[in-house]
């Protein structure tokens, strides 16, 4: 029952990864811009829920609109603040710049929720699932359908609406964007309010899964970078797999090796595969 | 009858110097304008500057007006879904999506049924030669192909006024009579049409008017028959590449 | 070094910020309600006692540097170090400055191995200490024959589990090993770990994880959820009532050990406990627990020491305090041994309705 | 032909690029002589700048290149620089965030840079080096006719004919024995299209053998001594300009209009 | 004349700078921070080559400085060694390692390298922590004071370190102001403006990147190999994101290719964190907003300050076409 298990474990990881990465993927797709504020952004959303739910008292299904909506509004300031740069595809200052709003954000989150571990209930996370003796909440559950929901329509609009390609139009080449009727500064607002939105829901629904911190956020966004590089650039589907795969690299690694080695074991192995195919998952001709 | 297009006191700054300075010109529906001049005379800075684009840093003034409709408060892709449509010079294709999304992205959000946009077959009657490479990615394109696919995206979204910078660079003689010809027929068809040509032969033959821009300023403007036999327009341009 | 005249600056280097920032917290207040009660009682050397307390933010570049910022202020003593790296790394810096410098928490062994302070001392149980209580808990209470360890992958884990494994065969006592799940500091999701112990089947599993904000309380439910048969053990001072407070009802039943209980004998009865306690919760409202103990501690052996030989000289109070022993601490009589390390008793307790139960019998 | 006598400075022979399934060239052989101008004319889409992409080793291709009747069909494309072969792009290319002048220094690199352990031991060297190449550089921007005021601006602050002028001047750079431009006379016109050819012919006279991709008809059949005719990646036609323009395939294929 | 003059004035500010941090109070505080400002601004300069010239963002340059520290340390502490020894033992090992690195990632751009890198300062990070032979989770301890005896040189204190750091930092300077005007300092600029341009300019793009690497690596190592002496403790806790964001900030905050420009990023953020620190969480604000303010506003760092300025006057009240600066044109 053991592999079972682990197998339950890797799968739900993986569509919790691929879930927490979704926004950073539609990000580089469309700006290619990078937002190392991502993990923060989690750590807020997965706040915002939590004093919702358990300090205002109001239902999970509240919270988690309210998340997201505290999600867009930091994407929408953070893009507001950094558009020249994002025009200018300076890489070097959006990775600082980000990094810099994910301190104000980890700082300021401490001062107002406290830096003690706090537990975010959901009324799934309370309800077990024992079959046989294999384990796993309502609250895995649906993080892994809200995951694939999320996928199959965001692959869907992105390849097939006129969305998605004005999406891409302006991810090459804004002043020519321009010259085709697309309003680009509401395009990249747009694109970062998503990926406010997307990592709150992410962290609304990934969260309650174990106690949150302040202080947190670290490892998400090292794991969305994983994934998101991993799949190819901006390619939905690539970090889709790419997630899973690395959800369930950690089960089964950490199931016949150790959990202390994982990260670092799960990175040799992306090594290997980058250098081989820098493209990632999906190393699609113009994919970036 | 009010012209479909106009400016007044259009002008342009790069850092201190002016590159641009227009007290006023005007192109009426069906009306085919070719612009003339020597390079860095700012011919393009003219057509950028009436769309207020620019890939540069300019300071842009003045007013342009569509069909009566002033424009100047706009910026430049607001112009566009008026109906005033540039097809600027040099890179004019997204290079990493294929031919037929090229077409397809600008064709998606049609602006308002009241122009001609041309579907995607039209397009393809025009150029046989993007029909075989629909589905390449403009990285892939020759030269000229994407010159073809450049004038192809704008048509698609209905002009009413065109604004072309040199459409004929990199095309071979015979496609560059084919691409005037259908400038001519847009024109035809009721488009205001502003054309910036250094292949003054080929354009002398199609326009309407000429107008010779200098250091920014127009220096003469007149019928194409008349600039024809202009001393300035004859050894500059014509004359030159008998050299 | 401080003036003749006016306060003396003790120096206070704990993490304020992050995951162990709420532990850091209440170790300076406890700290600040020592130092009001000695001051109370005449200061050091007839002159009041004044506490300067800097944020590591648990990462040892920044200890340092907040190292060299209290020594240029002058501080007389430096009362530091939650992390053991953190602690590793300050020491060579103070002990350069010619600063005493007597570390609080940090339980790895090298700190007292003189490489980075040949004058260190210690007040938390070491991990060599605390293996024999778990060790003995193990062979002689429990009785365990298949025992499964979850260990953080760093100084103080490896340490802890180390200590227990020799303490064990010590005793030469015979048992299986049927699980060693080692994981990163950060870890907060145990799940792929829990799955492999209870696959194992282990009658007691041992849980060495000193991330009180986020790790231990996630362990502790996690196993409950994934219903981990056997017994739950805790390595030794990491079961702070903030832990069992985030952990909730899951931690019913869990077994830790530890080295001082604010309410317990003989802890209660003491009056400089009683006094302590006291004045802790008139100014913070707080009761305090063992690292705010240790912390206090520290400064009321420093205290006592200084006075005795009447000098603020680090060699000096170092001396008086390394391999002595001192009445009337909170901790009742303090011994050290020569090599710094402060003696203690350890107490095994239990986990009931979410309040630490101690269990008769002191090892 | 004046340059029969001497070996050809470039020849390419059985020269063939696919991208895929497309053959974008196939069997290309021609040659071209020290102070010669061989012109190249096809429709769009024929294969003329992929068959500079394959003589400069951009792209897999087949056949032989030789240079100076060495054969360098292995030689790697940053190796061929220092064998005199230079190629210009037809889209501009230059080095974006540097000034006009700085583009030029940089690209003169070759025969005025300096390695770094000069630098770091001998830096009055490197000073004077550099010197040098800033006056060269500015000499051969003006000699490409690009005007002072212009030297500090960006090359994209430029006006194209400008811009076109730059990427000849730093494809040429610090000189070369066989140089391809791909439509150098693109949005030249009046003033800027005459000094262009007086430069192609000084070029010429330096004993430079030059390629020029041009589909600029008066132009090329101005300057060139030859012209070389593709369609469709092959190399329908070969001879003077004279007799490519009574050529009727050419016409059919090409011009679309009677000389 | 001149550049005579020129020269003269530097080598006087460069002798000046021994004696600022006397000039400053000389306490205790002001020559630990002197030192580490030096010895993190060389750290720095080895991150500032790849990522201003070479256009690159390295996240694995924490290996090279941890690489030069446990260098020192353990050459020092196992063989008993000496600082020269030490340090050639410190470039030796950085060159070696950057050498695999490079050839490694030689086919990597952007994203992709950026992850790569880090990828590998994980995977160092883990085994420097739990290897034995480096000290594991412990770390190295007991590292002798810096000593030179012929120059009866022994360094106890950081006052004592400070010319050492002094120095090196103005080697390092140097270094770099000498590979800005070299051939292969060009080299790297044209590789990241335009790979194919530079191709045809004779330039070799891969050998150039690798060579900028090999480069770079001892720069960062050079510092690790002094901050060993500086801390006389190593850990695995160099590794950490603290020394990465250090470097990276530093070297864009300022703005790029300017050779300052990471001297004083790194001075900037030291003396904020030891001088004007309001403990972690308002540290870290004060930190992120100064990062957002000096880079979203200040396009090209501090120094584009004045520029943006004239430009936001231009900007005022014109037509949009402003704000549409050139994109990187593909590579077609
Ligand atoms: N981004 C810019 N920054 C500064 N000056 C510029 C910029 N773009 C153009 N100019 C100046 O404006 C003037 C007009 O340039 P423009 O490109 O409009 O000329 P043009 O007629 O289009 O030339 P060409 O026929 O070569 O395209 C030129 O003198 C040029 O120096
Ligand atoms: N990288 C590529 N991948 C796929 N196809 C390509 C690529 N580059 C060029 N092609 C195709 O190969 C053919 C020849 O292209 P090339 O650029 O050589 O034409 P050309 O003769 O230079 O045309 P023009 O005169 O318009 O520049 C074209 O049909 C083009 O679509
Ligand atoms: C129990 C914990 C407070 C031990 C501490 N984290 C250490 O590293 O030693
Ligand atoms: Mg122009
Ligand atoms: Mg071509």
């Amino acid at each position: 029952m053991n592999l079972a298990q682990q197998l339950i474990n890797g799968i739900v990881l993986g569509h919790a990864y691929a879930l927490i990465a979704i926004g950073w993927t539609v990000l580089l797709g469309v700006a290619r811009l990078v937002n190392f504020g991502h993990g923060q952004m989690y750590m807020l959303g997965a706040f915002v829920t939590w004093y919702t739910v358990s300090r205002l008292g109001l239902p999970y299904l509240v919270a988690v609109p309210a998340a997201m909506l505290a999600g867009v509004a930091v994407g929408y300031v953070m893009q507001r603040v950094m558009l020249q740069l994002t025009l200018k595809q300076d890489l070097v200052s959006i990775m600082i710049v980000t990094l810099g709003f994910g301190y104000v954000l980890n700082g300021a989150a401490a001062l107002v929720f406290g830096s003690t571990g706090q537990i975010l209930e959901t009324p799934l996370s309370r309800l077990d699932i024992y079959w046989g003796d294999l384990w796993l909440t309502w609250q895995d559950v649906a993080l892994v359908v809200a995951a694939i929901v999320f996928f199959i329509v965001l692959k869907y609009v992105i390849d097939h609406t006129a969305v998605g390609r004005t999406a891409r139009m302006v991810a090459e080449d804004p002043p020519l964007a321009l010259l085709a009727g697309i309003n680009v500064k509401k395009v990249y607002l747009g694109v970062f309010a998503f990926e406010g939105a997307a990592v709150a829901l992410a962290a609304a629904l990934v969260a309650p899964r174990t106690p949150i911190l302040t202080s947190m956020g670290f490892d998400e966004v090292i794991v969305t970078f994983v994934v998101v590089v991993l799949g190819g650039i901006g390619s939905v589907l690539g970090s889709y797999f790419a997630g899973l795969a690395l959800g369930l690299f950690t089960a089964f690694f950490g199931a016949l090796v150790s959990p202390a080695y994982t990260t670092a074991a799960a990175f040799l192995v992306m090594i290997a595969m980058l250098v081989l195919r820098p493209g990632g998952f999906a190393a699609a001709p113009g994919s970036r | 009858m009010i012209p479909m297009l106009e400016t007044r006191d259009l002008a342009a700054v790069y850092g201190g110097n002016r590159a641009l300075a227009i007290p006023h010109l005007a192109v009426a529906a069906g009306e085919l304008v070719g612009v003339v001049g020597a390079n860095g005379a700012g011919k393009s800075t003219l057509v950028n500057s009436l769309l207020g684009w620019s890939r540069g840093r300019p300071r842009i003034s003045g007013e342009v007006t569509l069909a009566g409709e002033a424009l100047s408060h706009l910026p430049s892709f607001e112009r566009v879904r008026k109906g005033l449509l540039l097809i600027p010079e040099g890179k004019l294709v997204f290079a990493t999506m294929s031919v037929e999304d090229n077409l397809l992205a600008v064709g998606g959000q049609l602006l308002g049924d009241r122009r001609r946009a041309y579907a995607l077959d039209d397009i393809y009657d025009l150029f046989p030669g993007l029909k075989e490479r629909r589905g390449h990615l403009g990285a892939q394109l020759s030269g000229g192909e994407r010159q073809m696919l450049g004038i192809a995206r704008a048509l698609r979204l209905g002009p009413r006024a065109l604004l072309l910078d040199e459409p004929s660079i990199g095309l071979a003689p015979r496609l560059v009579a084919t691409v005037l010809a259908t400038v001519k027929q847009l024109a035809a068809d009721g488009l205001a049409v502003l054309l910036v040509e250094q292949n003054v032969r080929a354009a002398i033959e199609v326009v309407d008017r000429l107008v010779l821009i200098e250091r920014g300023s127009i220096v003469a403007q007149g019928p194409a028959g008349a600039m024809r036999d202009d001393p300035r327009i004859a050894e500059a341009y014509l004359g030159a590449h008998a050299t | 070094q401080s003036s003749a005249s006016g306060p003396i600056k003790v120096g206070l280097i704990f993490p304020l910020s992050g995951g162990a920032g709420p532990q850091g917290q209440h170790i300076v207040q406890a700290v600040q309600a020592m130092g009001a009660l000695i001051n109370a009682k005449g200061g050091v050397l007839g002159r009041p006692i004044e506490i300067v307390a800097r944020d590591d933010e648990s990462t040892p570049a920044i200890g340092v540097s907040r190292a060299n910022e209290l020594i240029s202020a002058g501080a007389s003593v430096i009362i530091e170090g939650w992390n053991s790296p953190v602690t590793l790394a300050m020491q060579p810096v103070i002990n350069r400055a010619g600063v005493l410098d007597i570390t609080a928490i940090s339980k790895a062994d090298p700190i007292l191995s003189g490489e980075g302070n040949p004058l260190a001392i210690r007040l938390n149980s070491s991990n060599s200490q605390d293996g024999a209580v778990i060790a003995d808990y193990i062979a002689n209470t429990a009785k365990a024959k298949r025992v499964a360890f979850l260990v953080e992958n760093d100084a103080y884990g490896n340490g802890a589990l180390a200590s227990i494994e020799a303490e064990l065969k010590k005793l030469n006592y015979s048992y299986e090993k049927v699980a060693e799940e080692k994981f990163p500091f950060t870890q907060a999701d145990f799940r792929v770990a829990l799955t492999n112990v209870r696959a194992a089947n282990p009658d007691l599993t041992v849980a060495i994880n000193a991330n009180e904000g986020l790790g231990m309380p996630a362990l502790i439910r996690q196993a409950k959820q994934s219903r981990v048969p056997g017994q739950l053990v805790t390595a030794v001072g990491t079961i702070a009532p903030s832990v069992i407070q985030v952990a909730g009802d899951a931690a019913n039943g869990l077994i830790g050990a530890d080295i001082y209980f604010p309410d317990v004998e003989p802890f209660a009865s003491l009056p400089q406990n009683k006094e302590f306690v006291a004045k802790t919760q008139e100014m913070y409202k707080y009761t305090p627990d063992k690292y705010m103990a240790l912390g206090a501690a520290a400064l009321e052996v420093w205290a006592i020491a200084a006075n005795e030989v009447k000098s603020l000289d680090k060699e000096a109070v170092a001396k008086r305090i390394r391999g002595g022993s001192f009445k009337d601490t909170i901790f009742g009589t303090a011994t050290f041994q020569p090599n710094g390390q402060l003696d203690s008793k350890h107490y095994l307790f239990t986990v009931e309705d979410q309040k630490i139960v101690v269990r008769p019998g002191v090892n | 032909m004046a340059t029969s006598a001497s070996s050809p400075a470039l020849e390419v022979e059985g020269l063939g690029v696919s991208y895929g399934a497309l053959v974008a060239l196939d069997g290309l052989d021609w040659q071209v002589g020290p102070g010669e101008i061989l012109g190249i004319i096809g429709p769009n889409g024929a294969g003329k700048s992929s068959c500079y992409d394959a003589i400069t080793h951009l792209v897999r291709r087949r056949g032989r290149v030789r240079l100076a009747g060495e054969d360098v069909t292995e030689v790697s494309a940053d190796k061929l620089a220092a064998r005199g072969l230079k190629r210009a792009f037809q889209q501009n290319a230059f080095f974006n965030d540097l000034t006009v002048a700085a583009n030029m220094r940089t690209v003169l690199q070759d025969s005025y840079g300096t390695g770094l352990a000069a630098a770091i031991f001998a830096p009055w060297r490197e000073a004077s080096r550099r010197h040098r190449a800033e006056a060269a550089a500015r000499g051969l921007l003006l000699r490409f006719g690009i005007p002072e005021e212009a030297h500090a601006l960006r090359p994209t602050d430029i006006p194209y004919g400008s811009q076109r002028m730059l990427s000849i001047a730093l494809a040429y750079g610090s000189g070369a024995k066989v140089l391809l431009l791909d439509e150098p006379a693109a949005g030249l016109g009046g003033a800027d299209m005459a000094r262009l050819i007086a430069l192609l012919r000084e070029l010429k006279a330096e004993g430079i053998a030059l390629v020029v991709i041009e589909h600029h008809m008066d132009l090329i059949m101005s300057v060139a001594d030859r012209i070389v005719v593709l369609d469709r990646g092959r190399q329908i036609a070969t001879g003077t300009p004279r007799d490519i323009q009574a050529d009727a395939r050419v016409l059919e294929a090409y011009l679309g209009r009677s000389a | 004349m001149a550049p005579a003059l020129r020269l003269a004035l530097i080598v006087a500010i460069a002798a000046a700078g021994l004696f600022a941090p006397a000039l400053l109070g000389g306490t205790g505080a002001v020559y630990s921070a002197a030192v580490l400002i030096a010895i993190f601004a060389v750290m720095a300069y080895g991150l500032d080559m790849i990522v201003s010239d070479l256009g690159e963002v390295s996240l694995a340059h924490t290996v090279f400085f941890a690489i030069g520290a446990y260098a020192a340390a353990m050459l020092a502490t196992r063989l008993g060694l000496g600082p020269v020894a030490t340090l050639l033992g410190a470039i030796i090992l950085a060159v070696v390692a950057a050498a695999i690195l490079g050839v490694v990632t030689l086919r990597l751009k952007e994203f992709v390298f950026s992850l790569v890198t880090y990828a590998v300062a994980v995977v160092a990070m883990t085994v420097a922590a739990n290897w034995e032979f480096l000290g594991g989770s412990d770390g190295l301890r007991g590292i002798p004071p810096f000593t030179l005896a012929p120059l009866g040189l022994r360094a106890e204190t950081d006052a004592q370190l400070w010319p050492v750091a002094y120095g090196l930092l103005l080697v390092t300077l140097y270094l770099m102001h000498a590979f800005r005007r070299s051939r292969l300092g060009q080299a790297a600029v044209m590789v990241h403006l335009n790979p194919r341009l530079a191709t045809m300019s004779g330039i070799d793009p891969k050998r150039t990147r690798l060579q900028i690497f090999l480069l770079s690596a001892p720069v960062t190592a050079a510092a690790g190999w002094l901050y060993a002496y500086q801390r006389s403790f190593v850990s695995a806790d160099l590794l950490e994101t603290y020394f990465l964001i250090l470097m990276l900030t530093s070297v864009v905050l300022v703005g790029r290719r300017l050779l300052l420009g990471p001297l004083i990023g790194v001075a900037l953020v030291q003396i904020q964190e030891k001088f004007f620190s309001f403990g972690g969480y308002v540290d870290k604000i004060v930190l992120g907003s100064v990062l957002v303010v000096v880079l979203a506003f200040l396009p090209g760092g501090l120094v584009g300050l004045g520029r943006s300025l004239v430009a936001l006057g231009r900007r005022r009240g014109e037509s949009v076409a402003g704000s549409m600066p050139d994109v990187r044109t593909v590579k077609d």
